[in-house]
């Protein structure tokens, strides 16, 4: 295990001292660092929350910030928050309009925040759940409710954080939301294993020569296993699952998310969309709004995913819509 | 012994904080075959803060009283699928005992009845789809059973414990449809459910504890 | 080599194209993409260029933007750009105000730039050159001009980059340039090697439990090779040795950077970070303005650094002031 | 041969080429080892367009001209220090060759006296610093002495060679003080400079070339 550590018991609570160090826009409540909201809360606006595990970063709690989330729990490593930590974020964030839940996939944090709603309905604070379930790889078409929450969360947040931002009602914010997740979807490919420090050791083992496509970020096996290939022809199986799922037409636009899983350097990300936007174009569809980064990673896992967001007006205008938060700006 | 009082109970804690010291590994890899390793950890760490806590709070404080700190410890701590699944479950079995002095065959079938519930709700999950469920059901039922003719605490738990053996050997041939190992389909039939494995301890554990 | 390639001569290309069709206001000249403007120069603005080799995002071209660089040439990783390209970059970027470059302390780079800014005088274009040289671990004091330039050129480019957005004088650019580079210094730790596309594999090897203080971002030797200590340990030694450079007193404030080297999770990152601010605190030294990820990689390398730029009123400012590149932000 | 003409020059480009995709994969691990092992490649690569450009430009553009192509192509296509030095060095030599219909001895010591005067100053390399300039020296000065006692190119080259292969075991007990080598410090002492080595491959070349 090759990692900067103290006592890995200390992991995620030194990484949080860190990161409020470092961002004086963050707070936290309960007196509980894992209790993320953000320093200046405004008045009469739909609160949202995020929140699962540690070991993700950016995800969950660098997208709290302007035109994007209000608050976010989070737990261990790939572990959930407790029903008690999303209650407080809960509570602190609610400005009146009622609070969304976004959330990806997992059992845990869907029993967590599940309790967390029930907590917060006793004190009449109105709590709706979108749940994030753009795995492609994690079920077939027509099991979506199986599939797991990835990436393209980011497009969730993005979208609903900026028709929060614009003051919509949480009706509304729910809807566009719903619509931003039900348009979303995406496939990850990953090359090597990450270590959860308290466990010390590889998380699953994959030969020196192969790739794993549709692994999931907790390394839940995905689709097939196989050599690994040239990254164009990787790009271009995962782009003809995310193209059958959606009815994309020449002319549509969308927004594409090339996201590194933690190990995978910057310079092979833009090799792996250079692929995706030559699809596209073939394809007449417009990538008109493309992030190619670190968005959502398993520590150091090695690998890649590619989100697609399907666009319409509404969503191609708040996904373009100004953010700022510590680890995500857009001008 | 015939009944657990509530400095047994607090014991009994204790006997489950060592018990996942000692399966801790064990845990982690039956998690780690179709799940994210982590079981083994979450268990260790909640069940190591329930003991702390009800030692801490006392005997005196009772029986309903001690599990429900127990069950709020264990969200705290380790808020996993498993964790919080305990963690509900101790709690409605604090709700099941309120008022009882001692926990006899009848009121500890109470407890494990209102332990599935609680799961069961909590989790959504049917019989069969190869969940710490699979093995709380014969759980509560058998000791039920047990209770309706009679049999003494250990015998009941004796009994249990066998029945619910079983019922984790069950879990070999279902099929996953719940949390990370649902990803892994064809490849979970013939492996032992991990949250069932979990299940099956601690009520051999508390049979071992009342033999 | 896990890797996301196609054929690796492409390497630098791919990336490019993939660069240039993420980033629309990013364009080149030449009709070579290694030739890297920004699309909407400003008149009579003090040009900075800079360059390097490849394998180093956001380095070099990823500061190529609002507040910061106008143009960068890169070449093939870890490979200084020709003469010719860097010249290129200088007539287009050059406004009637001069163009400084700003670029490592490396050899095959200075060679370059030096006969760029040659081609570039025989047109009439005032060129001059800082050259960073932040890395604390390549030589000794006295010995300053022998030292690489690592990851502390960000402070280099984002204080002189802000002089210029601010329309100062080539003289005043150089001057703040000059001071940013002689306040700033980094110190680097590197887990694990990076395997250059061409070559295929690792550049050195380096024990399971082991790691080397002050390694170079090409995996040049540093200067302790040992057990792998506890991250606080890890930067104690590391913050032991940059204190020891500037006299700073308490009250005295600092820019940190904390950088990742690729494959090091943001997660570990700020758990370095987190002592790093326990150590100023002791000094009574105030981090006043604090970046952690990636802003200087070498690929896939496992491995972190920290620069330290020692505050003035004025760098402070233009430490602080605004800017908006395709890499990086800042609001 | 006694005389290098410009359709020799081109066919010792292609020479040059062989021995530099021969010699690739012992140059990346020379400058592996206190360097970043990029010289095989960088050296197969301009050496190779190099040859390329000057076949396509042919022999009746001369050998001054020939010289300048090989030398922008190499400075284009691989500009690490060693390709922009070598490349420095073609160009200079291109300067020192104008008007010269063939190479003969006295000629091709101008070649590389011009040569080494274009690494020295581009690199700012003193003798003794463990590079290049420690085999391009005794390359020229040795060149000097065998035009000026009259030798044959063939002689000439072969005692040239003879001395830049002594030359390049010397530059094992120097201390490299230049490029990422320097970093290295003693660990350089006992090995070869690559640089120096890719002096020494050049001429030995050429003087086989001749022979
Ligand atoms: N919906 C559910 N209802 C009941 N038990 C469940 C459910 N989902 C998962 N489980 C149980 O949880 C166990 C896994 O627990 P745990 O490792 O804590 O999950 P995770 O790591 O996904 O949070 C499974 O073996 C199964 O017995
Ligand atoms: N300033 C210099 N002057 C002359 N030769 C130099 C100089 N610096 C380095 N060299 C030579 O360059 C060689 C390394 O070349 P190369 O691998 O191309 O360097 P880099 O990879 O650092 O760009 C050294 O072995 C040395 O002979
Ligand atoms: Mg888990
Ligand atoms: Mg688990
Ligand atoms: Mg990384
Ligand atoms: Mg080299």
């Amino acid at each position: 295990m090759k990692k900067f550590l103290n006592d890995p018991v200390n992991f995620v609570d030194e990484m949080l001292e860190g990161i409020y160090g470092a961002h004086k826009e963050l707070t936290y409540v309960a007196d509980d660092k894992r209790c993320m909201v953000t320093a200046k809360p405004r008045a009469g606006k739909v609160g949202i929350a995020t929140g699962g595990g540690s070991g993700h970063l950016p995800l969950f709690l660098g997208y709290v910030g302007d035109g994007m989330l209000d608050g976010a729990a989070v737990g261990g490593v790939f572990q959930s928050p407790s029903a008690e930590q999303m209650y407080q974020v809960t509570k602190h964030i609610d400005q009146g309009a009622g609070v969304l839940y976004i959330y990806g996939n997992y059992s845990g944090d869907i029993i967590n925040f599940d309790m967390a709603a029930e907590l917060a309905d006793l004190d009449g604070i109105q709590v709706k759940q979108v749940v994030g379930n753009d795995d492609v790889a994690s079920s077939i078409v027509g099991e979506e409710h199986k599939r797991r929450g990835v990436a393209g969360i980011f497009f969730v947040y993005k979208a609903a954080g900026a028709a929060a931002a614009e003051g919509l009602s949480l009706d509304d914010v729910i809807r566009i939301a719903d619509k931003a997740r039900s348009r979303t979807r995406t496939m990850g490919v990953a090359l090597s294993s990450c270590v959860v420090p308290e466990i010390g050791h590889a998380t699953f083992s994959i030969g020196e020569d192969e790739m794993e496509i549709g692994m999931g970020i907790h390394g839940e096996p995905g689709i097939s296993r196989k050599k690994l290939a040239p990254a164009d022809r990787v790009i271009d199986e995962m782009m003809e699952r995310i193209f059958a799922e959606q009815d994309y037409k020449r002319g549509d636009d969308v927004a594409v998310l090339v996201n590194g899983l933690g190990g995978t350097p910057m310079e092979e990300l833009y090799i792996l969309f250079r692929r995706v936007s030559q699809l596209l174009g073939e394809r007449g569809v417009k990538a008109k709004h493309v992030w190619v980064g670190e968005f959502a990673t398993s520590m150091e896992m090695a690998g890649a995913s590619v989100s697609v967001l399907h666009l319409d007006e509404e969503l191609d205008r708040l996904v373009a819509a100004p953010a700022n938060t510590p680890f995500f700006k857009h001008v | 012994m015939d009944a657990i009082k509530a400095s047994d109970l607090i014991r009994l804690f204790e006997t489950w904080k060592a018990l996942f010291v000692e399966q801790r590994d064990f845990l982690i890899s039956l998690d780690g075959k179709v799940g994210d390793s982590d079981l083994g950890i979450t268990m260790s760490k909640s069940f190591a803060a329930a003991a702390e806590a009800v030692a801490a709070e006392g005997e005196a404080a009772g029986i309903s009283k001690l599990l429900r700190t127990a069950g709020a410890t264990m969200a705290r701590t380790a808020p996993s699928t498993m964790g919080t699944l305990t963690a509900t479950g101790f709690l409605r079995a604090s709700k099941a005992t309120e008022g009882a002095e001692v926990l006899g065959t009848a009121e500890v079938a109470g407890f494990w009845r209102a332990f599935r519930d609680g799961v069961a709700e909590r989790g959504k999950a049917k019989l069969g789809d190869k969940t710490l469920l699979d093995v709380l059901d014969p759980i509560a039922v058998t000791l039920e059973a047990q209770a309706e003719r009679g049999a003494s605490l250990a015998e009941a738990l004796a009994a249990t414990s066998a029945a619910a053996a079983q019922a984790l050997q069950s879990t070999k041939s279902m099929l996953a449809q719940h949390g990370k190992a649902a990803a892994f389909q064809e490849k979970t039939i013939g492996l032992q459910d991990a949250g069932a494995t979990v299940g099956y301890f601690l009520i051999r554990s508390m049979a071992d504890f009342v033999g």
